[in-house]
Formats: structure tokens, C-alpha cells, sequence
């Protein structure tokens, strides 16, 4: 933060803040910045590796443990409440709801970041293009985004995975290929990509369109610099910052996206786990079995907060505003 | 004019766009449209009867767009024979709750965020100031699904208040004020206090780089009381910031309306989209969504006549324009 | 507070008196001496012109002395006594009585300083209802006389119009009668013309110095462009780095001048082509670094003068020849050592006039909604 | 009678393990004067009644139906008085349109039905029908003819006369309907396909039995009137009918002759009828009825929800089939019930016939031995309901305690599906269902057990009337499903669910969901339609039964017990009367769920 104190004093953007109160807003950032690692990191590990970490059940195992006479019972009809057998009680069919959050917590992960790593790789290079050749990809994606924001998301998706469902239930072939493979996963991968790739070619548009005027790309330019060793040695590096706050932050909103989708029935389904199913389905026994409900929305939150904090923290260190783009 | 014009214009390509877009998908993997339509059981009388009403159904998707269009701008909103409903009776019964739904939510939205956000930026960095930036920060990663679980978990199941999951129904403030309050409190909450943390938080940005602004030190160099400083000069001219945003959520409203319908009731047009989306009920979901768009499109261009209200510098450049 | 709101114009003493003033900023950086001691005082009646390039500390002193700088992390030492009463370190609460009806201030910009959505009457009329307690009606009569004597033609009808609706120089009368409307003793004019055409400035200096005289105001009048205090002060002082680096009647100034960076501001004085608030151009160099400034002389690193001296040990405020004369200066205008130098001083002058203009803006940029969470932005997805 | 599911999307709570429902197209009970197998169980106050037994998970091991108790219904405890508007709870509505000869009818819809549309019959409190817009029904010694005769004097809504070329109207249109056809394909029909009748006078008609329509081959149908008494005996105004057929009037906006007027109609949320005050019946102390000017019924399909809503008072009164709930209601004395736990339907799991593997009985009963009902009533029913061995509910003609039912053997099962599969490759088998909460976790449960037999399971999860047409057409992705059907006394009334005559030949669409076309069972079904003589009808319903358990047609596995329940201001429940008679009408006979409303009103 510099500080131009002379006439444009009252226009100064950033307030002048006592060093210690920087400190302790920077150290209070950190904070939060670092518990949204760690949460992630923990969250990553346990939903990547499942399989092999004793202390998470199977996704659709019904455990039988001990009961008050000492014999084994299952967990049916919300048995268990949170405790050491479960962590995170048991459900209606006597599954570990911690193991299934867990299980539901690869499901958003997986389906979030590859979304968003496709919507970059599409989206990014449309930006690119556009950002620096301005044009009608420029016209076409700014149309998009505008439509898109016109609408909610979740409704395009419903109905979209709605209609993949009967996609891969019909014979229709496309170049000869059936879609058996569509399963819901795959459509909400799918649908998740489509609609992020117009918000990301927007973002990194804008970033290159102002890296484009940057010196030393007009330096490159004026040395004869070939335009894909421009977008590719001197504007794709610097977008890079930018790129890895999207990610952050994308992830986060298609995260809240995809609780939102199960909840209405158009994410996995079950016996999969998914935390917005498991809102749905245990909603209804909120008053006996607080935490068939609870702890999935907990999970949610916690996620969608870390995603947010890291990618906050990632924007503000690279000074990566909507208001810039 | 010209402005108008090319707003207008702007919003007729976005309709266009996401009309189309939806038709298109409401076809996806579909063998035949007029069967779907038909719904449940269907007899050839069921399909003649589909095909006599809109005959232009199992024409190619661009033939039926045009027809689709003059339909829905001639006042035809479709017909739902799952249902025997037609469109304009669903918008009838289905409308006023989500609009209930949608305005009380802004309302709840801007009654928090207004305070919050003026007094975060008049006592900028202090204690409440703080404590409002963590809150909203966390609201902002809720989505409206899991402020639903939290209301649900520690208002509704604690207090005997409120309808318990699904359970509100639409009641007009006419015939109840009570009854109306109880089935729309919660669900209101659900979605405003997302939008409280957004604009409390654009509010206060906003308020700060007013704040600093020389009409706000001419303001104080001339003795005006903070109050007044506060809520006549700063507070006026960061409302259009405000009033974007309140714009730009809409859709993200009717998105959050979509779950909280699901999830507390009552049932308005969210819920019946969801219900036309299982059915494939294709007319339903594309008059929906068309007046939905439309709805937003009117939100964008009320905030501009808004804007001009509120801001006479906008008022004068259009006037040129 | 009931000794600040006797009328100044009862007190008997010089009108204001500034002692050892410091405004310092507590940055992330590190301290910022904006005003680093500072002392002079003025008498009721009188005109100074505070003039030096941005970066100064002009602006920070005036805005000090009237008590506007609020924020957190100012720190504040020194006295400045108004009237006879110490003001500084007043809050808020307690100067509301002297902002607007004992000390006003004229802005820079006029397009930014007017509210944009309130009437230009409603500007006029706020201060008179707020310390008069006028009833509307007179207020309103108040206001139009007040832009009659500010040559605000059709003034009634201009009540109701709104700041974007008038031109520069318009807009800049209206200030002025907005500061004018409770009658004060003190103005501060923050460089009042400087948005303006060079034409209509002329217009508004000869009309301060028209209102100074009519109701015995004293006037301060911040200002880069010493052509501009030239006319219309009675003093001069010059600031550099925070500090007053030469002080002086105006013919004296004029005539004799001791600081050579008095004298490059002289030389610097805008051309008339040149766009408004163009940074100074002929001056090499930066301004100071507040929080880390210079050893020695603070203007010896861009001074073309400049001796090994001048870089270790800073000159106290000398007397000149004329008593109330003051420089900062080991080797001033007119000396040997000054006259040895400025032959090559001038050649190089000239090439260097383009290069400082700049990386000005990058400070000023928006950073508003940094602190929206992004994902509440693209949630947006559109610029606000 | 055609069935349907009346879950409308989510969840209907926790409805023991039903899952689809039928639709109750004919009011079916006991006939005859017999006193022994005929309850009236209207019961309240609650506290008068023990609460169902909710331990007791073992099918019932009485070789009788539970002694009937024959209560009076309770005496009005109030004077009755006129006005109010009450609001009623029900799970579902899927109606669509208000037309008798289309209406999806599950007991809801018959519910708010009642309330604007007579019926030509009605069902009294000793289970007899008795004529209720109808004046008389004569029926011949051989029951092959009846005359009906009309009352006289009344109007529809729009003032349409109601009389005999209406009712013969109405009855051409519902007879041959799509829908109601199969119900009643033993009644003669002409060449061009309508019904034979015969106008005596203005208020006098005959119809004649033949069958399959066939009018040169007359079978008795001594159970015949009762179908009058359901949606096929419903009267609409002619005018209106003929209008909405031609498109100029709203096919939604029902006019008929009953007690209130159809006034607003969301679909799937809610519907409100208003007084009609020119109802052609008083109660017998001469009040014109009904007494309400209002009720509104309103959809709350989470029965639980439902439950919240009559305890909040925002319900007067609440239907359930939920067994928690009405546990939990019942010993609860602030609120009156009707308890109707007879007759009412199973929950089952049907099974698509025409699928190779699925007409295979070793498959079957495999899936049937592999699902221990009791633990799935457990797991999700929380053990309230009754599991079921048979397609009947006690009271039933037909009922049985022991059957012949396989029952839980897994061993047996994995056995079986081994041989199946070591011969014929591995089995899939795709369950499908509605999206609500009970059903999928049936499904889930269904799957890990079927799994555990060696059975790869795929849970396909779509829209009811996706699934509905799945069923109809026998949709190629149909297998198995849950579903919810068979009230009534008689087997009669499951006859076109069960026979290979229902599977028509010349359509794809079939009400005869699960394509069963037995022999046994027809020739049965055949003989106890034309029976007389009650016991004997009683024993080909018991061989159906035990012919249901041997085969393993389908996998049984709880029954439906309802109640409704209300708040006490609500009088004269189990109270309306039948006209010149001294009896009441009965809730919810044929209909569980339902209570009439002619007579309820509010005391202060």
C-alpha cells in the first residue's frame, strides 16, 4: 500500500491504518486464510483416500454395532446420535453419516474442480483469445454471460440433467455413440462446466485485455514477437494469479451449486451420497435426528468457507477485482 | 432515447437467448415432445388433443421457436394436461407467493444490510465493524440451503411459531396479517440474510469511498452533523451501487426461491418449475422461465429508471442521449 | 465549548497562530510527516498563499488546522490556536461550531466537492439552517443574495438546479458562497482554481480577494502555482516535504526570492495548453518520502545547487533581508555558489520537463469493493 | 378402478413403506345383511381407543379378522350451528381434471371429490350400499338387470335438471371412459361401444350386466351397486361435461350436485368449495344441509408436516396413513379421530410380469425371501406398521393370517438366485421409484438386500408419471416398484387389477399393472364376481390370496392404516346422513382416509 499524501489525500483509496492494526488485520486474514487450508487439506485427504483411512466407513456400508444388551444391531431409524461409534450419528438405514458426508465430500470436490478446470482450460482460452483479439468472441461470450445471469443456474441445471437422464435411458447415438456413460455425475460435471466456461472467459478476458496493454508486452510486440509466443510466454504466466483465485472461488459457488441441485433431486442419486440429499432426505426428522440434517449443512458451510477464504485471500494478494476486470 | 433503446434491445437478445436456450433443452433426449406433454396415461385422443392445441409441437425446434414466441407474447402461456392447468392460471395461483416470498426477502435483505453497512463504514475498523465483515463474509459462503437447515434447526424446531419443513403455505396479508407473517417469515429470512451479508458488504465498501470523498468533506467542513452527513449525503449516493446490486440478485433469488420453496414452502412458481422440470411438463418450464426472464429484465430496467431518479446527473445525460 | 463559539471577530491578536505543527500518519509503512513543524501565524484580514508541488503537506496543513483530519492513525501535535483558543486535537463534535461559521473551506474540485444529488439550494441553504437556524424562506432569500454576490446570474433558478447542470467556474461560485453563507472569519481556498479555466480562475481569485475585503476575512489559499498567489495574497509561504522551507510578504517573495526551489516552482508555473492538476513538470525528481525523508536539506536530492552540505546537514529558517523574510537554504538564490551552477541548470531544465507526468494515477485507482469477497462479485458478475 | 401413485414428488413422510398409491375408483365393502365380518370403527374421542399396537411386528396370528365393535358414531356434543370454514389436510391431489370419467382418483381426490359431486350410491355404516342420488336400485333375481330410479327435484350447480338422461349421460361417459372401463367391463354394452340403456322414464333407466360387454352373455353381478358408489356413480352436469369436452368451459371447474360449490382450484396445492345452499338434502331433524360455508383442502404431502400443521391449528382436520403419526395423534386428547385401519390397502412390491426373469417364479420368490419386511418396516417406518403376507388388509373378503407366505430366508434366496444365475447369467433388476424421502430409502434398502442375494440392483429414480407410464405401458426399464393399492371388502373389487382380461390385447396400456394374467386367479376372480353367497365368495378369495403367496406375484410388505384426525370444534364426522334412512354414511368405506363432510359443522 503506498500512500500518495498530498492532494489527491481524500481521493486515496486504502485508509491509513496504525501498523499495528494493519498487523493485526493482516494476522486475522491469515487466520482465516489458514484455517480454509487445513480444512481443505483434511477434507482432500479423507474424501481422496477414503478407502484406505480405518476411521471412514464404507459409503453404503451398514455397520452392526454393539447394542445396550451387548449384541449387534444396526444403526437403522436414526439410531445412534453423534458419538464415538458414530461421529456423526447414524441414518434412517443405519449408515455412518460420517462416512457418507466423507464419501459426499469427494462427489462436490470431484465434480467442483474438474468443472472449473474445464471451464478454464475452455473458458480461459476464449478469454485469451478474445481479451486480445477483442471481436466477436468478445460480443458472443458477453451476450452468454449476460444471459446467464438473467437466469438461475440451478434451474438450466435441473432441467438439463433432467433430460440427460432420459438421454441415457433412450438409444440415441451421437457419432455413434450411446450415452450409457451419462450418469449423473457425468451431467452435473458436465452441466457445471458449460455454465461456468462464459463467467471464466470473462475474468480472464479482462485480465488479458489489461495485460495485453502492458509494457512489456508491447515490448515483445515491437521485437517481433510471433502473437501465440505473446499469449503464451508473456500473458499466460500473469494470468496465472488470477486463474488460481477463480479456482478457489469457483469451486466454492459450483460447491453451494451442487447442495443446491441435490437437494431438489437433480444431483447424484442415491444410494450415493451427496451432503444436499442428505438434506433432503433427513430434513423431515430435523426434531429426532438433528443430526442427520445438521452435520451434512455443517459440512457444506465449512467447505464452501474455506474455498472462499483461500480464494479471497489469493485475490486480494494479486489485486484481482471484479471492479478491474 | 438511444440509451432505451439499446437497453431494450440488450434485454430482447438476452430474452431470446435464454428462451431459446431452454427450449432447447427441455427437447434433450425427448423421442416426442407431444407424448411427454400429453403426460400420464396417454391415448391417441390425449396426443390429438396436444397436437390440436399447439400444432406446431412436433415441427423442427426452429420452426416451433418463432410459434412458441408469438404464443407467449400473444398471452398463450402454455397448458399443462398433467395438470389441466393453463398457464395463465398456474402464474395466477403460483406467482403471488414467490413474489411475497421475493420481496419480503429484499426487504429483510435491505433492513439489515442498510444499518449494518452505513454504521460498519461510519466506525470503519472498529469492533462492530469487524464483527459485521466476519459475519457477512460467512454468510456469503452459506448458501441459501444451509441457512435453511440453520433456521430450521435453531428457530423453527425451538419455537412452536413457524410451520415445521414444507409446511408454509401461502396465506395474502389481506386475509391474515398473522397467518401470512408465520408462513413467510422463515422462508423470507432464509433468502435475505444471504443478501443482508452481499450488500451490507457492498454498502460499506461503497459508503467508504463516499466517505472520502470531497462533497463529504465540503459537507463537514460546513458543520453538517455526522448523522446527516451519514444518511443525507453519503448514504444517498451510495444507494445506486446498492440498488444494482439489489438488480443483480434477482435471479440469483428466484435460484435460492427454487430450494427454500422445496425446503419450508410456500409453494410459488420455484416450486411448480421444479415439479414442471420432473413431468418434462415443456410448456409449463418454458413459460416459466420466460417470465421469469422477463422478470429480471424488468428488475434491471426499473434499477435504471431508479438510477435516474436518484441520481439527476443520469436524468440529464439521458435526456441528451 | 461555549468559549469557541464567541464570535473570532471579538478576539483582539493575530487571527490564527500555528505552533511547531506536526501531522503525522501512522502507515503500514511507517510514520508519515505530511507537516513536520510548522509555525506562522495570520492576521484577521490578511491573505496567505501555502503554495508547493503535490506531496508537500499543503493540503494536510490546512485540512489540520480546520480540524478535518479525523481518520485513524493521525497523529497530531503542536498547537494552533484560533481566536486565541487552541483548537487542535478538538473533536468533531466540538469543531462543528467553527467548520462552516468561523472556518470555511473552498475545494479543489468543484465537480467533486458539491453533493451530485442535492439541488445546488439545498447546498447553500444547509450551513444556514444548521448554524442560523434560519426558517426556510429566509435562508432561501439568503442563498440568492449570496449568489448574487458571488456573480451567479439568474440565481433563483438556479436553486433548483443540480451541481452537473453548471460549468466549472459556476460551480466553484457556489462553493464559495457556500462557504461564504455563515459569515466567517477564516477561508481556506484548497487550490481553488486549479479545475478551472485559466480565464474563469482569474474571475475567482478577484473574487475571494473581493470577499476577504468586503467582510475582513483572512484567507488562506493553497496553491502549486505561485502566478496564482501572486495577485492575491499578502503572503507567501512556500512548503516543502512537510516543512516551511520560505516565507514572505509577496512583493518581497517576488522580488527576491531565496529558495531555488521556490525559484523552480516559479519556472513551473502551468503553461496555458497544459491539461488541469498536470503534475509539475519541471522540477526533476520525486517528491520526498514522508516516512523516510532525505539527510540534510529535504529538496537537496532533486536541487540542482545542491552541495555535499545541503545532503548532511538540514539549513534552519534563516532571516532574510526583509525581517519577515524567512528560507531554508545554505546557498540561496543569488549567492556564488547558486549563480555557478545555474547556467548548466537551465539547459537541463528543459530536457527533462516531460518525464516526471507519469504513474500519477495508479494510486488513485478504485479499489472500492476490495473488500467484497470475490465470490460475492462474481456472483454479481457485473461491474458496479 | 386404475391405480396411481398419488405421491406427488417429495416426501410423503414416512407412510409405512408405501409407496405408490392406488386410486379408488369403485366404493367397495361388504354387502349383504351379515353382521359378522362389519365394523364401524368410528372412534372418538382418541382416548376411548387403545393406540395401535406399534410393537407387535409379527403378522397377526388370529385365524379371525379382529370381533368387529359396532359403535353408533358420536352424538353431535354441540347444537349444530351454520357458518365457518374449516381447513383440511390431505397428502396429495391428483385429480386433473374434475371430470368423474377422467379424474386420477387416489383417496384424497376422492376426499375433496365428495364435496361438489353425489354419487348415485353410498355406503352406510353397516357397510350396505344404499341409494344416495338414486331414489332405488331394483335389482333382478339373477342379477343381470337393475333399475335405477332417480330422485326427483334436484338441480346440478349450473341448474342443470338432474335426471334420468343426465345420469345416463354421466354414466355412458364414466362406463367407457379409459380410465373406469376395466372396472366395470361386465356391464353390456351396445354395438357402437356405449353403454345399454334403457330410459323408462324421466327418472327410470335400466342397465344390464354381460360380459366382458358382451350383451348376449348377461353374468350375475350381485355386487354391482357398490360401483356406483365410486367415481363411475359420480354425476356431473351434462351441460357443463359437454362444454368442457368441446373446450369452452374450464374441465377443472367441476359442476355437480353435492353439498358445496367448486370455487378455487390450484392444482396440486389446494381446493376450495363453498356452501351450496340449495343442496337437495337436510339431516333428519330437518336442517338444510351442509352447515359449513367453507372448506379449503390444501396439500401437505410430509405427513408428519401434516401432523405439525393440525397441532398448530393452522388444519381443522388431517388425513394419514403415516403409522408414527397416528400413534403419536392418537394418544393425544386434544384432537378426534376416525380410525380406520380395514379394508384399507396393502403396500407392496409389484413386479413387471412380462419380464422373462420376472415371470420366472424361482425369481420371485427369491427377491420375496430376501426382504425381511419386518426389519424394513424397522428401518423405515420405525416398526409402526403391520407387515403384510397377502394382498389383503384385515377386513377384506379374502384376508388371511397364514397364507402359505415364504417369508424372510435369504439363504434360500441366494440358493435360488445362484441356480438362476449359474443358468442364465447374472440378474439385474432396476427398481424404480418417486424421489421422496421413504420410497428411496425403500429402494436403498431394497437394493442392499436384493444385492446381498446376488442380485445387481439399479435404483432408477423418476417422476411419477414417468413411472405411472412406465407401469401402464410395461415400459421396458419397469421391473419392480413399490407400490400402494387393493382397498375394499370385496375381491370383486380387485378384479380388473388381477385379470389377464385387463391386459388388453389390442393396447400397450394396461390397468392390470403388473400383467398378471393367472389362470387360477382369473377363474376365481370370474366365480366370485357372480356369487351370492358370501362365504363361498370369501373362500375363492382366500385361494386368490394363498395363490398370491405361493407364486410370489408380488412381495407384500405392510398394511395401510389411516386416520384422520380433527380438531374437536369439527361436529358431525361419521354423522352424515343417508337420505330416508336412519343410518349413517361411512367414512372412508373403499375410501380410507376420507371422511364425508355433508353434515360436519363448527361449534363455537
Amino acid at each position: 500500500m503506498t500512500i500518495a499524501l498530498d492532494d489527491t489525500l481524500t481521493t486515496s483509496d486504502e485508509p491509513e491504518q496504525p501498523p499495528a492494526a494493519a498487523k493485526k488485520v493482516r494476522s486475522r486474514r491469515q487466520i482465516g486464510f489458514w484455517f480454509g487450508v487445513s480444512w481443505l487439506v483434511l477434507l482432500a485427504v479423507h474424501a481422496f483416500f477414503a478407502e484406505w483411512i480405518p476411521w471412514v466407513r464404507g459409503e453404503q456400508e451398514v455397520p452392526r454395532v454393539a447394542g445396550p444388551d451387548g449384541e449387534l444391531i444396526r444403526a437403522s431409524g436414526y439410531r445412534f446420535g453423534p458419538g464415538l461409534d458414530f461421529w456423526f450419528g447414524s441414518d434412517a438405514l443405519g449408515k455412518d453419516l460420517f462416512a457418507r458426508c466423507i464419501y459426499a465430500a469427494r462427489l462436490a470436490l470431484t465434480v467442483s474442480i474438474v468443472s472449473i478446470g474445464g471451464a478454464l482450460i475452455i473458458g480461459g482460452t476464449l478469454g485469451m483469445l478474445a481479451g486480445y483479439f477483442k471481436g466477436w468472441i468478445d460480443r458472443v461470450i458477453s451476450v452468454l454471460v449476460d444471459a446467464l445471469l438473467a437466469f438461475p443456474a440451478i434451474v438450466i441445471a435441473a432441467l438439463v440433467i433432467g433430460r440427460f437422464d432420459s438421454l441415457q435411458a433412450s438409444d440415441i447415438e451421437f457419432l455413434g455413440f450411446g450415452f450409457d456413460w451419462l450418469s449423473r455425475r457425468w451431467s452435473v460435471t458436465i452441466i457445471f462446466l458449460f455454465l461456468s466456461i462464459a463467467p471464466v472467459a470473462r475474468i480472464v478476458r479482462a485480465q488479458t485485455l489489461s495485460l495485453s496493454e502492458r509494457e512489456y508486452v508491447l515490448a515483445a510486440r515491437s521485437l517481433g514477437a510471433r502473437t501465440p509466443r505473446i499469449l503464451v510466454r508473456e500473458i499466460l504466466p500473469n494470468l496465472v494469479p488470477a486463474m488460481v483465485a477463480v479456482i478457489f472461488t469457483g469451486v466454492a459457488i459450483l460447491l453451494a451449486a451442487e447442495g443446491g441441485l441435490a437437494f431438489i433431486g437433480y444431483s447424484v442419486k442415491p444410494p450415493e451420497a451427496s451432503w444436499g440429499l442428505m438434506i433432503s432426505e433427513n430434513r423431515t426428522r430435523i426434531d429426532d435426528a438433528w443430526w442427520a440434517t445438521v452435520f451434512p449443512a455443517l459440512m457444506l458451510f465449512l467447505t464452501v468457507l474455506a474455498f472462499n477464504l483461500v480464494g479471497d485471500r489469493v485475490a486480494k494478494r494479486f489485486d484481482i477485482r471484479e471492479t478491474s476486470l | 432515447m438511444r440509451y432505451v433503446s439499446q437497453r431494450l434491445l440488450q434485454f430482447f437478445v438476452v430474452f431470446i437467448v435464454v428462451t431459446f436456450i431452454v427450449m432447447v433443452a427441455t427437447r434433450i433426449g425427448s423421442a416426442d415432445p407431444v407424448r411427454d406433454l400429453a403426460g400420464g396415461a396417454v391415448s391417441d385422443q390425449q396426443i390429438a388433443r396436444v397436437l390440436n392445441d399447439y400444432p406446431y409441437l412436433d415441427q423442427s425446434l426452429f420452426l416451433q421457436y418463432p410459434q412458441w414466441l408469438l404464443d407467449f407474447v400473444t398471452g398463450n402461456l402454455g397448458y399443462s394436461y398433467t395438470q389441466s392447468q393453463s398457464g395463465l392460471a398456474m402464474f395466477q395461483q403460483r406467482l403471488p407467493p414467490t413474489l411475497f416470498m421475493g420481496f419480503w426477502a429484499i426487504v429483510i435483505g435491505l433492513a439489515i444490510a442498510v444499518p449494518v453497512g452505513v454504521y460498519s463504514a461510519y466506525k470503519r475498523d472498529g469492533a462492530f465493524d469487524r464483527g459485521a465483515s466476519y459475519t457477512s463474509f460467512a454468510f456469503i459462503s452459506m448458501p441459501p440451503l444451509v441457512i435453511a437447515v440453520a433456521l430450521l434447526f435453531l428457530v423453527v424446531t425451538r419455537t412452536s411459531l413457524f410451520p415445521t419443513v414444507g409446511g408454509s403455505s401461502y396465506i395474502a396479508p389481506w386475509d391474515s396479517p398473522w397467518g401470512h407473517f408465520r408462513n413467510f417469515f422463515i422462508p423470507s429470512l432464509a433468502l435475505g440474510l444471504g443478501l443482508a451479508a452481499v450488500w451490507s458488504r457492498f454498502l460499506r465498501a461503497d459508503m467508504n469511498l463516499t466517505l472520502q470523498s470531497d462533497f463529504i468533506m465540503l459537507a463537514k467542513a460546513k458543520g453538517v452533523s455526522p448523522a446527516r452527513v451519514l444518511w443525507r449525503h453519503a448514504l444517498r449516493s451510495s444507494v445506486l451501487s446498492l440498488i444494482t446490486s439489489v438488480a443483480l440478485q434477482v435471479s440469483a433469488l428466484i435460484g435460492g426461491a427454487v430450494v427454500v420453496e422445496q425446503f419450508f414452502g410456500p409453494r410459488g412458481i420455484g416450486d411448480r418449475l421444479v415439479f414442471a422440470i420432473q413431468q418434462n411438463d415443456i410448456l409449463i418450464i418454458q413459460a416459466i422461465t420466460a417470465v421469469l426472464v422477463v422478470g429480471v429484465v424488468l428488475a434491471n430496467l426499473i434499477v435504471d429508471l431508479l438510477y435516474a431518479v436518484v441520481d439527476p446527473r443520469i436524468r440529464h445525460a439521458r435526456k441528451l442521449g | 465549548m461555549s468559549g469557541l463559539q464567541t464570535d473570532a471577530r471579538q478576539s483582539t491578536g493575530p487571527l490564527l497562530e500555528i505552533t511547531d505543527l506536526k501531522t503525522h500518519f501512522a502507515t503500514e509503512r511507517g510514520l508519515v510527516r505530511a507537516v513536520d513543524g510548522v509555525t506562522f501565524t495570520l492576521e484577521r484580514g490578511k491573505a496567505l498563499g501555502v503554495v508547493g508541488e503535490s506531496g508537500s503537506g499543503k493540503t494536510v496543513l490546512s485540512r489540520t488546522i480546520m480540524g478535518l483530519l479525523t481518520a485513524r492513525g493521525v497523529e497530531l501535535s503542536g498547537s494552533v490556536r484560533f481566536a486565541g483558543q487552541e483548537i487542535l486535537g478538538l473533536k468533531a463534535k466540538e469543531m462543528r461550531h467553527i467548520w462552516g461559521r468561523e472556518m470555511a473551506m473552498i475545494f479543489q474540485d468543484p465537480m467533486s466537492s458539491l453533493n451530485p444529488l442535492m439541488k445546488i439550494g439545498r447546498q447553500i441553504v444547509e450551513p444556514l439552517q444548521i448554524h442560523l437556524d434560519m426558517p426556510s424562506d429566509d435562508a432561501k432569500a439568503t442563498a440568492v443574495r449570496l449568489m448574487k454576490d458571488v456573480r451567479i446570474p439568474e440565481a433563483e433558478r438556479r436553486l433548483e438546479q443540480y451541481p452537473h447542470e453548471l460549468s466549472g467556474g459556476m460551480r466553484q461560485r457556489i462553493m464559495i458562497a457556500i462557504a461564504l453563507a455563515c459569515g466567517p472569519t477564516m477561508l481556506f481556498a484548497d487550490e481553488p482554481t486549479t479545475a478551472l479555466d485559466v480565464t474563469v480562475q482569474a474571475q475567482i481569485l478577484d473574487l475571494i480577494g473581493e470577499q476577504r475585503r468586503d467582510r475582513n476575512m483572512s484567507v488562506i489559499l493553497v496553491t502549486h502555482d505561485l502566478g496564482v498567489v501572486a495577485g492575491h495574497t499578502d503572503e507567501i509561504a512556500v512548503m516543502y516535504g512537510g516543512r516551511l522551507v520560505e516565507k514572505a510578504p509577496t512583493k518581497t517573495l517576488f522580488a527576491n526570492m531565496k529558495m531555488p526551489y521556490t525559484k523552480s516552482l516559479l519556472r513551473s508555473i502551468p503553461k496555458l495548453d497544459e491539461p488541469s492538476h498536470t503534475r509539475l513538470a519541471t522540477i526533476p525528481g520525486r517528491p520526498p518520502d514522508l516516512v523516510n525523508p532525505p539527510k540534510g536539506c529535504r529538496f537537496a536530492p532533486r536541487c540542482a545547487y545542491a552541495r555535499d552540505r545541503c545532503h548532511e546537514e538540514e539549513p534552519v529558517l534563516e532571516v532574510a533581508e526583509h525581517p519577515e523574510h524567512v528560507y531554508r537554504c545554505f546557498y540561496p538564490v543569488g549567492s556564488a555558489e547558486f549563480e555557478e551552477r545555474d547556467e548548466q541548470v537551465k539547459a537541463e531544465l528543459a530536457r527533462e520537463a516531460a518525464a516526471v507526468r507519469a504513474a500519477a494515477d495508479q494510486a488513485a485507482a478504485d479499489s472500492a469493493h476490495g473488500d467484497v469477497p470475490l465470490a460475492a462479485q462474481l456472483m454479481h458478475g457485473k461491474d458496479i | 378402478m386404475l391405480t396411481r401413485p398419488i405421491k406427488n414428488r417429495r416426501g410423503l413422510g414416512r407412510t409405512a413403506v408405501a409407496t405408490l398409491v392406488a386410486f379408488t375408483l369403485v366404493a367397495a365393502a361388504c354387502g349383504g345383511d351379515d353382521d359378522d365380518a362389519v365394523t364401524t370403527d368410528t372412534t372418538a374421542p382418541a382416548d376411548d381407543t387403545d393406540p395401535p399396537d406399534t410393537d407387535d411386528t409379527d403378522p397377526p396370528d388370529t385365524d379371525e379378522p379382529e370381533a368387529p365393535v359396532v359403535t353408533e358414531p358420536p352424538a353431535a356434543e354441540a347444537e349444530v350451528s351454520y357458518g365457518g370454514r374449516i381447513v383440511v389436510g390431505v397428502e396429495a391431489e391428483t385429480a386433473n381434471p374434475w371430470r368423474p370419467a377422467n379424474m386420477n382418483c387416489a383417496s384424497s381426490c376422492q376426499f375433496i371429490a365428495r364435496t361438489f359431486f353425489d354419487p348415485l350410491v353410498a355406503v352406510d355404516s353397516e357397510l350396505d350400499w344404499e341409494p344416495y342420488l338414486a331414489e332405488s336400485i331394483d335389482i333382478n333375481d339373477d342379477a343381470t338387470v337393475f333399475t335405477i330410479t332417480l330422485r326427483e327435484g334436484i338441480d346440478f350447480h349450473d341448474g342443470t335438471p338432474f335426471d334420468a338422461d343426465a345420469a345416463m349421460q354421466n354414466i355412458n361417459g364414466n362406463f367407457t371412459s379409459l380410465l373406469l372401463s376395466g372396472a366395470v367391463k361386465d356391464i353390456a354394452k351396445g354395438p357402437d361401444g356405449s353403454v345399454l340403456m334403457e330410459k323408462l322414464d324421466d327418472f327410470t333407466f335400466t342397465l344390464q350386466t354381460g360380459f366382458n360387454g358382451d350383451p348376449d352373455n348377461p353374468i350375475p353381478w350381485p355386487l354391482f351397486p357398490y360401483y356406483l358408489g365410486g367415481q363411475a356413480g359420480l354425476m356431473a352436469s351434462p351441460t357443463w361435461l359437454d362444454a368442457a369436452e368441446a373446450g369452452e368451459a374450464d374441465e377443472t371447474q367441476a359442476v355437480g350436485t353435492g353439498p358445496f360449490l367448486l370455487t378455487n382450484y390450484a392444482p396440486g396445492d389446494r381446493t376450495t368449495v363453498q356452501r351450496n345452499p340449495d343442496y337437495w338434502l337436510s339431516d333428519d331433524d330437518g336442517n338444510q344441509l351442509p352447515f359449513l360455508d367453507e372448506i379449503e383442502f390444501r396439500v401437505i404431502e410430509d405427513s408428519q408436516v401434516r401432523g405439525e400443521a393440525l397441532r398448530s391449528g393452522d388444519l381443522d382436520i388431517m388425513a394419514t396413513s403415516d403409522s408414527l403419526v397416528i400413534a403419536d395423534f392418537a394418544d393425544d386428547a386434544n384432537f378426534e379421530y376416525v380410525n380406520q385401519d380395514q379394508f384399507s390397502e396393502t403396500n407392496y412390491i409389484m413386479f413387471n410380469l412380462t419380464q422373462p426373469y420376472l415371470a420366472d417364479r424361482d425369481v420371485r420368490c427369491a427377491l420375496l425371501q430376501a426382504v425381511d419386511t419386518v426389519d424394513l418396516i424397522e428401518v423405515v417406518a420405525g416398526g409402526a406398521s403391520t407387515p403384510s403376507i397377502g394382498p389383503f388388509t384385515p377386513g377384506q373378503e379374502g384376508f388371511l393370517t397364514d397364507n402359505g407366505y415364504l417369508g424372510y430366508d435369504p439363504d434360500a434366496a441366494a440358493e435360488a438366485i445362484a441356480a438362476w444365475t449359474a443358468e442364465n447369467g447374472p440378474l439385474t433388476i432396476n427398481y424404480s421409484t418417486t424421489p421422496t424421502v421413504t420410497n428411496l430409502q425403500t429402494a436403498q434398502y431394497l437394493a442392499g438386500e436384493w444385492g446381498a442375494i446376488g442380485v445387481n440392483v439399479t435404483i432408477d429414480q423418476i417422476e411419477q408419471s414417468t413411472l405411472i407410464n412406465n407401469a401402464l405401458f410395461a415400459d421396458p426399464a419397469f421391473d419392480a416398484f413399490g407400490w400402494r393399492n387393493h382397498a375394499g371388502l370385496f375381491v370383486d373389487s380387485q378384479y380388473f387389477w388381477w385379470h389377464g382380461s385387463s391386459i388388453s390385447p389390442d393396447s400397450p396400456l394396461s390397468l392390470n399393472f403388473g400383467r398378471l394374467d393367472d389362470p387360477v386367479i382369473n377363474e376365481l376372480l370370474e366365480l366370485s364376481r357372480s356369487e351370492f353367497d358370501e362365504d363361498v365368495r370369501r373362500g375363492y378369495a382366500e385361494d386368490i390370496n394363498r395363490r398370491f403367496a405361493s407364486e410370489c406375484f408380488i412381495i407384500p410388505t405392510s398394511q395401510t392404516q389411516w386416520g384422520v384426525f380433527h380438531q374437536p370444534a369439527v361436529q358431525n364426522i361419521g354423522r352424515s346422513p343417508v337420505p330416508d334412512d336412519s343410518t349413517f354414511l361411512r367414512d372412508g368405506a373403499g375410501f380410507p382416509g376420507q371422511v364425508w363432510l355433508t353434515a360436519a359443522f363448527l361449534a363455537d
